[in-house]
């Protein structure tokens, strides 16, 4: 399989993550599309480390990736507890308090 | 392999050190009282650091490892001393506003030092991964910084809404990354730079990165229709870091911005005035000036007022960097120097409103402020000269400041010139929403029993408003030394 | 000459200002004769000025400095026969303004002291900068202490006076500085570096072209500052609303800044512009003399009528200005320090009564002379002034300017633009009389009819101290000009020749390029034979 | 021209006299008892009129046969100076001159002055405002002698300006009635309509004459530099520079001198003090007028038309005046409507050239009315009326005021023209003026001006000598009928005779009435034809202008013939209407409505008001409200409101929902994608010799292809390169494009050339600064392979031949313009981009050279049967 498959997955990939991120209004699902965009990136530079085979920049790339993603969803969750507790539902749409 | 060696990331390194000492700090002492200072301290220790090195005729070492993913130039170094100027000044502020309304805890310090931490590593990053790292770094850091008050409803809504949209942008941001890779084969600036220069780049994912990047950092530099975030997550944030994310978070992303853009898509193509990323940058900060300022214009709170208007200068730099196509090296010095001019005035302006409230009565809306110029004339002044700088009058920064990006735009020529008075009919908009915080510290008098802010006690305050308006009147009366130091960063840079 | 002189004026209000902004703001008395010592200082210290020699032009007490090397922008002032008598102007009428508000001024005195100053600051540093980023450093000084004056000490709608003038100002004098900065880097694309000074940019040549946007740019900051209409409508409510002696120098000084920035910069450094704009401009001055007059003479408010005024006095200094010959121009600026002396006395004097009865309408007087005999004299004489009375300071300005513009050839597809807008500027000098003569009719004639009128005291040594300078002006510029003309008359000369050479040159040429003034204007003269009087003087007319 | 060791202070003193009276009484009157006051203002008067007594001895011991133009000289200093277009500089001096036109007149106006202020005292002495008056009155001499005395137009014009203030405070001067103050205003507005004249008139004759001076004026005139025409056609006439220049003037001397169309302040004005009548609005300022038209007589007489304009308006000014006068009932009333006719005599005579005519009846003229005025003001003082006297309320005077009576009499006599007053020699003289005219050889304007004049003054002349006796008859004879008669304002019972400051002056003054005339003998006698000797005529000869005297006797005898005629059948009517009588027997005599239209003055000033006072009002008004609505509103209020209101629509648009902001966001980079996903392209040329580079911005991943001679095909393969070059030959040229530069300026500018003939505006050929605007170009038409230039006819200023052939690739002139075609031809490029999209672009390019040899016509041709642009 050429490059192009891998891509065409991670496009895909990317795209149901952005899509679910802009759709749902659960936030929990939407920190998931985003770890999904993340993943999505991963494919893609797995994918191109294979054309550029001379080092091994994407799968470094990946790894941090991941370690980060990771953290970001540390992050994440201990926010989304803390709207949780001052407003008892995870459903972003509720977060109407700031605007204009 | 020496101490020395590690000169060009001393400042890095410094808060690095600091940040865990304080949190051993944090963690033994029962008396934390002067947690602030302290990280103050190091931050100006920081931004003292890499201010002597800027200064000193010679580039400090660093090894090979390091400036793969770190660079150590001037550009560095001179972000550096601009986000710990923003930093330790947001600490000052924030150790008077802290305590002032009972919500002082050690972590705020521990994630203030590590933000700007991250912020530095962005500043300095050369590599896809490193701004990555750097990014995310800074922006968790941010995001918890902006939850932080977190029995408050608004500080919390903030916080969701910055974590979601910045996760979301950053993800934009690392597929355009990796696309990137894709495209060059290379993860370092330098070497995608030359890829994309000689031509050999696949031009469809270059281009396709190019966008994503673009708008990656758009979202970090909050340019409009980039910015949804600022004006909630800002407003939503206690004021301190309110003034920490619009100074040296923003110092950050527009350093990477540079780094990109001018950096790795700095060749005549991909930069061409009509069919590079220069337009796209023209555009978005023609959006980015009416956006902020005629919505900055509709508010009544001055803290929302104040992120607006940290919107509406977003597209003022971005007027510096879309001229960079043309005269490079001034472009980017003038875009540098702004975001110092506006580091100093924003935080005076910031550190102003905070000085004006009290325990029980923070200073927020205009009306919070009706008479306290005659009240508190002391306490007012500062808020002037702030507001005046962000304004854009002579003698202050400010002024220096955006006569400087729009000198570089008429420079560049050509359709430049008429971004450049688009902005300064922009920033005439901007004085109505200005000149009203004069109106009513000066010209109002409080309503009948509304009630009244009352200036805070604070010397940490005091000392943040003091240093800032004295840059402020400096960089504006005597800017010599600051454009000096400008033009050399951006002169190494491009060079 | 290295007598720092001008440093000095320079100094010492921006000195004195930050001495009050140190003293206790409970020792009122003392800033109040602080601050009117230093303005006193400071006259005397402009006196020095007047006794140079200026029957070369030139500018003289020049001293300069690098300021911001990198961007050639220095430090860089100096006075000539067109500033001189401006800056006399400021600070004569500085201490007088600043005297008179201590009648009715009350309450921050330190703050309207400090910001008193500071306005002399910018005035005067307006008036004497050479180098245009100091210059606009100067102008937008101004801004915030007249903002400030009008805004805090003023009448009851004084916030949205106070925002409307900075708001109108400043958005004018913004383009401004994208015009600054267009000719800045046009000159250093040809010398190769930067240079905010004017002399070096006046050696730049500009085509056409480029030259009708930046003077358009430049136009339009002058012409709000002047008021030209329809540029005006801040005038009257930045006057009605300002306290009096905010309305002095707001009359007498700021808007001479407007005439002076087009003298100065504009025209100066985009002639061909200039040349074909300016009959325009000229036009829309003529047009401001008959529509300010109409408007003055329906007004019900004092202090609009006299506002209005300056919009018809002003626009006839518009008209001696793009009339373009030696006579306008120097008519013009000997009428902007007469419509400085005349208008600010005026303002003073409605000060007087405001300060009396709290009212400013016409309505409300009646039969004034028979209770303020003095106060009656006083307004007479400053009303023929105001008219221009031959004898009187407003009649020599007069006469120049229509002079000057009954002269002019400088019309470009007009023919008879030029005697036309004459004839109706003349109209102007009935009007005068009709709205002036309107409001002295309704203040002192007449019996007096409402009580409160009754026991008015007359002038006192206040406001009687205060005037008589101006009056003494009134008299001295009204039958002795030549002192002051012959100052600015070799100014003149040379911005006008200057004036037709470059011109010319901005005619041919379709690249922007420096020129050797003096070798050109030889190089014209020898081939043209050109009288250097008048830049359309060629062969056109008859 | 005047050497400077001729000064003569005198001159100086004389004004300053009186000024430093008036400072001193302005200032500490108030301060001061109420004889030193008198002291000051009626003794700097007094010393004035001795000055002036002393000057004119000198002066006329230096006339002489020999002396062109015997003058006192004093130059004070320089006012200041205006600049010329030429480069000449013209000095404004303070400079007095004194000749005999102004030595005259500087005698009437300090010795009739005198003696008004001498009975100043008397009549005013009581007013509290009596230092006031006298300091006015003192600035009022001051500025006459100026006015006087003044040697060029503007200093002249400082008086002018200063009677004129003066006039307007004394008018006012009981201010607290406001009627009056307003009846100064209207003084002083009417009179700068005049003043608007003066000041453009005064401007006209520096323009062509280079001076401000009299003199010199006077000579330009006399050389004939004012009778080319005025640069400017108006309505389609071509006037004289003369011709404008005095129309303007003249328009300041009917403000001044109450002349139609601005006559009407006068008689408001009466409601100042009597003194103030009599000098101000009698005997001096109202002169000044004709004072101006003397002084610049040489000017005046250069143009026929200017002088029938004055000669008409003076006409009918002295008829319509007095017409009014005949049936008006107020004393002071009818007086002022006499003065108003009495210098429409003057007006008339200077009409017709008489200028020294005019000038004599203006002598005699400030001796009979002044007289006339004190006297009204005796009788006013005696019965203790104020403001003004109605004559049917008085009567049998002539016992209780036998002084008054007596003088007023003179008087009388002396307006009436009764033989041998000095009203007789005057009249006679402008009536011989006027008769003069319509014997002067083949001119139709003069013949019709002098029929007009001459029918309209006998008639006014009429009228005269009857309302001044119906006054006269009605007061001084019959009964005095306020002794028991209580009407509105019933005069005092028991009126008495005035003090001695009074009746001095009207003695004085009625003598002059009397024997004033005798200095002016006629030429020629009437039927005898004895020759006299005219001294006026011979005195004024050295500084006034004018036509000859005629010497048939024919014209003389019937201007004398008139003027009896006229006075006795005026008189007469009188006699017969209303001596001894108390009723108004002409009014009942007159048809009612007839009678009410002259009463109410023809209603003049209510047509002023409906046609001229109250639309410019209303647009004032209109004007003064707009501005803050319509004008602000534009300027200010709506942009500012736009503002603010996108303002809040802007944030409006953030709403709160995160989901939004995302979307907004995706929104933002589909937009920044679709800006790269079409390429974007356009061409610039650069020219090194014949070769020709073209190039177009480069783009990321872009592939180009050129087409550079635009044949439909492109030259090159898809290539990386963004540039390329050409070099273009003859048969690639497309088309010619036509420019035309201007030779001196260097402006070039391509012209569109048609099928047709082509008219091009100078403008599009030249900076049109340096050519008229109605200079109208020249035409273009294609002829063959050659373009034809084509001036039209008749040629103006496009020197050079008429016809100019240019073929293609050559050069050509015409005029000042430098004309030449240059080829052009087309370029394409098109451009894609990596997502496969691609453009063109296309440009027209002007090749700066010219190819080897001229393209074939059908190049020309190409785009079709014509030259199409």
């Amino acid at each position: 399989m050429g490059v192009g498959t891998y891509l065409a997955l991670a496009a895909v990939l990317f795209g149901i993550g952005a899509a679910g991120f802009l759709t749902r209004r659960n936030m929990l699902i939407q920190l998931m599309s985003i770890e999904l965009m993340l993943n999505s990136v991963n494919v893609v530079l797995l994918a191109f480390n294979r054309v550029h085979s001379a080092n091994h920049e994407g799968q470094v790339f990946a790894f941090f990736v991941i370690a980060v993603a990771a953290a970001e969803a540390a992050v994440g969750l201990a926010i989304l507890v803390a709207y949780y507790r001052i407003k008892k539902t995870i459903d972003t749409d509720d977060a109407r308090l700031l605007k204009y | 392999m020496s101490a020395v060696d590690f000169m060009g990331v001393s400042p890095l390194l410094l808060l690095v050190g600091a940040g865990l000492a304080l949190m051993l700090v944090d963690a033994f002492s029962a008396e934390r009282s002067e947690l602030a200072l302290v990280t103050a301290a190091s931050l100006f220790a920081g931004a003292a650091l890499a201010g002597s090195m800027l200064v000193s005729g010679e580039l400090p070492a660093a090894p090979e490892l390091v400036t793969r993913y770190l660079a150590a130039d001037r550009l560095g170094l001179l972000f550096d001393v601009v986000i710990c100027v923003g930093g330790g000044l947001s600490a000052l502020l924030a150790g008077g506003y802290l305590r002032e309304h009972g919500l002082e805890r050690g972590e705020f310090y521990v994630l203030l030092i590590f933000t700007a931490f991250g912020a530095m590593v962005l500043a300095r990053a050369v590599d896809l991964l490193s701004i990555f790292l750097g990014l995310e770094t800074m922006s968790l850091g941010a995001y918890a910084l902006v939850a932080y008050r977190r029995t408050s409803a608004r500080a919390v809504e903030g916080a969701v809404k910055y974590f979601l949209l910045g996760s979301f942008a950053a993800a934009i941001l690392l597929f355009g990354s990796a696309l990137l890779y894709g495209a060059t084969g290379h993860t370092d600036l330098a070497g995608i730079r030359e890829v994309v220069a000689a031509g050999d780049a696949d031009p469809i994912l270059a281009v396709l990165a190019l966008v994503m990047l673009l708008v990656g950092l758009a979202f970090k530099v909050g340019a409009v229709p980039f910015h949804m975030w600022v004006p909630d997550s800002y407003e939503g944030a206690v004021t301190p870091v309110t003034t920490f994310m619009s100074v040296a978070v923003k110092a950050a992303a527009v350093a990477v911005l540079i780094r990109v853009l001018v950096g790795a898509f700095g060749d005549e193509a991909s930069m061409s005035l009509y069919t590079g990323w220069t337009p796209v940058i023209f555009l978005l900060s023609i959006a980015t000036m009416v956006y902020g300022n005629l919505a900055a214009l509709a508010q009544s709170s001055v803290k929302r007022m104040l992120a607006y208007s940290s919107v509406a200068h977003a597209g003022y730099i971005l007027v510096g960097i879309a001229a960079a196509h043309e005269v490079g090296a001034f472009a980017v010095s003038a875009v540098l120097f702004y975001v110092a001019a506006y580091t100093v005035s924003n935080v005076l302006a910031f550190g102003s409103l905070i000085l004006m409230g009290s325990k029980g009565k923070e200073a927020v809306s205009y009306d919070d402020l009706a008479g306290a110029g005659r009240r508190h004339p002391m306490a007012a002044f500062p808020f002037v000269i702030g507001v005046l700088s962000l304004l854009g009058m002579p003698p202050t920064a400010g002024f220096f400041g955006k006569y400087y990006v729009f000198s570089a735009a008429v420079q560049a020529g050509g359709p430049m010139v008429w971004l450049a008075v688009l902005g300064v009919l922009a920033s005439g908009v901007g004085a109505y929403y200005y000149l009203k915080v004069i109106v009513y510290l000066y010209m109002r008098e409080p309503e009948e029993g509304q009630a009244i802010a009352v200036p805070m006690q604070s010397i940490y305050v005091v000392a943040a408003l003091v240093l800032s308006a004295y840059y402020v009147v400096k960089m504006g009366i005597m800017p010599g030394r600051y454009l000096d130091w400008a033009v050399s960063a951006a002169s190494s840079f491009m060079s | 000459m290295t007598s720092h002189s001008l440093s000095w004026l320079l100094a010492v209000p921006a000195i004195s200002a930050l001495v009050v902004l140190l003293l206790p703001r409970s020792w009122e008395g003392s800033i109040r004769r602080f601050s009117i010592g230093a303005m006193l200082v400071e006259l005397l210290l402009s006196l020095r000025l007047v006794f140079a020699d200026y029957s070369e032009a030139g500018y003289l007490f020049v001293e300069q400095m690098s300021w911001v090397e990198s961007f050639g922008i220095s430090y860089k002032v100096g006075v000539d026969g067109l500033s001189l008598w401006l800056v006399i102007l400021t600070t004569l009428l500085s201490p007088i303004a600043l005297y008179a508000s201590w009648g009715s001024i009350t309450t921050r005195i330190k703050e309207y002291a400090f910001s008193f100053l500071l306005l002399e600051l910018g005035m005067l540093g307006a008036f004497v900068a050479l180098d245009l980023f100091l210059f606009y450093v100067f102008w937008e000084l101004m801004l915030v202490p007249m903002y400030l004056i009008i805004g805090v000490w003023g009448g009851k709608d004084r916030v949205y006076a106070a925002v409307k003038f900075f708001i109108y100002t400043m958005v004018g004098s913004l383009l401004m500085l994208v015009a600054i900065l267009y000719v800045v880097t046009s000159y250093k694309e040809l010398a190769g570096h930067y240079s905010f000074d004017l002399q070096e940019l006046s050696t730049l040549v500009l085509p056409a072209m480029p030259q009708y946007l930046l003077f358009s740019a430049f136009a339009l900051a002058f012409a709000i500052k002047v008021p030209m209409f329809p540029f005006h409508t801040w005038l009257p409510d930045a006057h009605v609303q300002a306290p009096t002696g905010g309305s002095v120098i707001l009359a007498a000084v700021l808007l001479k800044l407007g005439i002076y920035g087009f003298i100065r910069f504009a025209m100066p450094l985009f002639p061909v512009a200039s040349q074909v704009i300016g009959p325009v401009l000229a036009g829309l001055g003529v047009f401001g003399i008959i529509y300010g007059a109409y408007a003055a003479w329906v007004q019900r408010d004092l202090k609009k009528l006299v506002a209005y005024s300056s919009v018809s006095h002003m626009g006839f200094i518009l008209l001696g200005l793009f009339a373009m010959n030696r006579t306008g121009i120097s008519g013009a600026m000997l009428q902007m320090i007469n419509h400085g002396i005349s208008t600010g006395a005026l303002f003073l004097l409605v000060g007087a009564i405001y300060d009396r009865r709290h009212s400013r309408l016409l309505d409300d007087f009646g039969g004034l002379a028979k209770v303020m005999p003095w106060y009656a004299l006083f307004f007479v004489i400053i009303t023929m002034s105001s008219i221009g009375l031959p004898g009187t300071n407003g009649f020599v300005g007069e006469f120049m300017i229509l002079a000057g513009a009954f002269i002019s050839r400088s019309s470009i597809g007009f023919g008879s633009a030029w005697f036309v807008m004459t004839l109706l500027a003349a109209t102007g000098v009935i009007f005068a009389a009709v709205y002036m003569l309107h409001a002295v009719l309704r203040i002192f004639w007449g019996k007096v009819v409402h009580s409160e009128n009754e026991s008015l005291t007359d002038l006192n040594r206040r406001e009687v101290l205060s005037l008589l300078p101006l009056l003494a002006m009134v008299f001295w510029i009204g039958l002795y000009p030549k002192f002051f003309l012959d100052k600015m008359n070799p100014a003149v000369d040379s911005f006008v020749s200057d004036f037709t050479v470059r011109y010319y040159e901005g005619r041919r040429t379709s690249e922007p390029h420096l020129i050797d003034i003096d070798e050109l204007k030889l190089k014209l003269e020898a081939a043209r034979g050109l009288a250097m009087a008048q830049p359309m003087d060629e062969e056109g007319a008859r | 021209m005047h050497d400077e060791a001729n000064q003569q202070i005198l001159l100086l003193l004389i004004i300053l006299f009186p000024l430093g009276g008036a400072v001193v009484n302005g200032l500490l009157g108030r301060y001061m008892p109420k004889s030193l006051v008198t002291l000051v203002g009626v003794g700097s008067v007094a010393v004035s009129f001795g000055l002036a007594v002393t000057a004119f001895v000198e002066l006329y011991g230096l006339a002489g046969p020999d002396v062109e133009h015997p003058a006192l000289i004093y130059q004070f200093y320089e006012w200041f100076s205006i600049k010329l277009p030429r480069g000449q500089v013209v000095a404004i001096n303070v400079r007095f001159l004194m000749d005999s036109l102004s030595g005259v007149m500087t005698l009437v106006v300090t010795g009739v002055g005198g003696l008004i202020h001498l009975y100043s005292i008397g009549y005013m002495g009581e007013d509290e405002g009596y230092p006031r008056f006298m300091s006015f009155l003192n600035l009022f001499m001051a500025s006459m002698l100026i006015l006087v005395l003044g040697s060029s137009l503007p200093v002249m014009f400082v008086g002018w300006e200063g009677v004129g203030l003066c006039s307007y405070l004394l008018i006012g001067f009981w201010y607290e009635n406001r009627v009056y103050a307003a009846a100064g205003r209207k003084a002083f507005v009417v009179n700068r309509v005049g003043d608007f004249g003066v000041l453009i008139g005064m401007f006209i004759l520096v323009g062509v004459a280079g001076s401000f001076e009299f003199t010199d004026i006077n000579a330009a005139a006399t050389g004939g530099q004012f009778r080319a025409d005025f640069p400017f056609g108006i309505l389609g006439v071509m006037p004289s520079l003369a011709t404008v220049a005095c129309v303007f003037l003249f328009l300041g001397c009917t403000g001044k001198s109450a002349q139609i169309p601005l006559y009407v302040w006068l008689p408001d004005a009466m409601a100042g003090p009597t003194p103030v009548s009599a000098l101000i609005h009698a005997a001096t300022m109202v002169t000044a007028g004709v004072y101006l038209c003397c002084r610049l007589s040489p000017l005046f007489i250069t143009s026929d038309v200017a002088m029938a304009i004055i000669a008409v308006t003076g006409t009918t000014t002295a008829l319509l005046a007095a017409s009014i006068a005949v049936v008006q009932r107020e004393m002071k009333k009818i007086l002022a409507y006499s003065t108003v006719s009495q210098l429409g005599f003057m007006f008339a005579a200077v009409g017709v050239g008489f200028f020294a005519a005019g000038f004599f009846h203006v002598f005699t003229h400030a001796f009979f009315k002044a007289c006339l005025f004190l006297g009204a003001g005796s009788v006013m003082h005696a019965v203790h009326a104020h403001g003004d006297a109605d004559i049917f309320k008085l009567g049998g005077l002539k016992k209780i005021l036998p002084i008054t009576r007596w003088t007023f009499l003179a008087s009388c006599l002396a307006i009436a023209g009764f033989p041998l007053t000095s009203g007789f020699f005057s009249k006679d003289e402008i009536l011989l003026g006027a008769a003069a005219q319509i014997y002067r050889p083949d001119d139709a304007l003069q013949h019709a001006v002098g029929w007009f004049t001459l029918i309209g003054l006998t008639l006014a002349a009429v009228m005269t000598a009857f309302y001044m006796f119906r006054l006269y008859f009605l007061t001084f004879t019959g009964d005095y009928r306020s002794a028991d008669q209580l009407g509105d304002h019933p005069y005092d019972a028991h009126p008495h005779e005035s003090p001695p400051s009074m009746t001095i002056p009207l003695i004085v003054l009625g003598l002059g009435a009397l024997f004033a005339g005798f200095l002016g003998l006629p030429h020629l006698v009437p039927i005898t034809g004895t020759h006299l000797p005219n001294w006026w005529m011979h005195w004024m000869e050295s500084s006034v202008a004018g036509q000859p005297a005629p010497e048939e006797m024919h014209v003389v005898n019937l201007a004398s013939g008139l003027a009896f005629g006229a006075m006795a059948v005026g008189i007469s009517a009188a006699w017969l209407l209303y001596r001894n009588k108390s009723r108004d027997a002409l009014a009942e005599r007159m048809p009612k409505r007839l009678f009410q239209l002259a009463f109410d003055k023809w209603r003049v000033d209510e047509l002023y008001g409906a046609t001229i006072v109250n639309p410019i009002k209303q647009v004032a008004t209109v004007a003064g409200r707009a501005d803050m609505t319509f004008v602000d509103a534009i300027m200010t209020k709506l942009p500012s409101l736009n503002v603010r209101e996108a303002g809040r629509i802007f944030s409006r648009l953030q709403n709160g929902v995160v989901q939004m902001y995302g979307a907004v966001m995706i929104v933002g980079v589909v937009a920044v994608l679709g800006f790269f996903w079409a390429p974007r392209s356009h061409i610039e040329a650069t020219f090194e010799g014949k070769n020709v580079g073209l190039t177009t911005p480069p783009g990321l991943g872009y592939e180009y292809r050129w087409d550079a001679n635009s044949d439909g095909e492109f030259e090159t393969a898809w290539a990386d390169a963004p540039e390329t070059s050409f070099e273009y030959e003859k048969r690639d040229v497309r088309d010619v494009a036509v420019f035309i530069m201007n030779a001196r300026s260097g402006v070039e500018k391509r012209i569109d050339v048609g099928k047709d003939w082509v008219r091009l505006p100078v403008e599009a050929v030249a900076p049109a600064a340096t050519l008229r605007p109605d200079d109208v170009g020249f035409e273009v038409r294609v002829d063959g392979k050659d373009l034809v230039f084509r001036r039209p006819d008749p040629p103006t200023l496009l020197a050079g031949s008429k016809e100019l052939r240019l073929p293609m690739g050559k050069d050509g002139r015409l005029g000042p313009a430098r004309v030449f075609s240059r080829p052009v031809v087309e370029a394409t490029v098109e451009v894609r981009n990596a997502f496969g999209n691609s453009r063109r672009a296309t440009k027209e390019i002007t090749l700066p050279f010219w190819l080897e040899d001229a393209p074939p016509h059908a190049a020309l041709m190409s785009h079709g049967s014509e030259v199409v642009r």
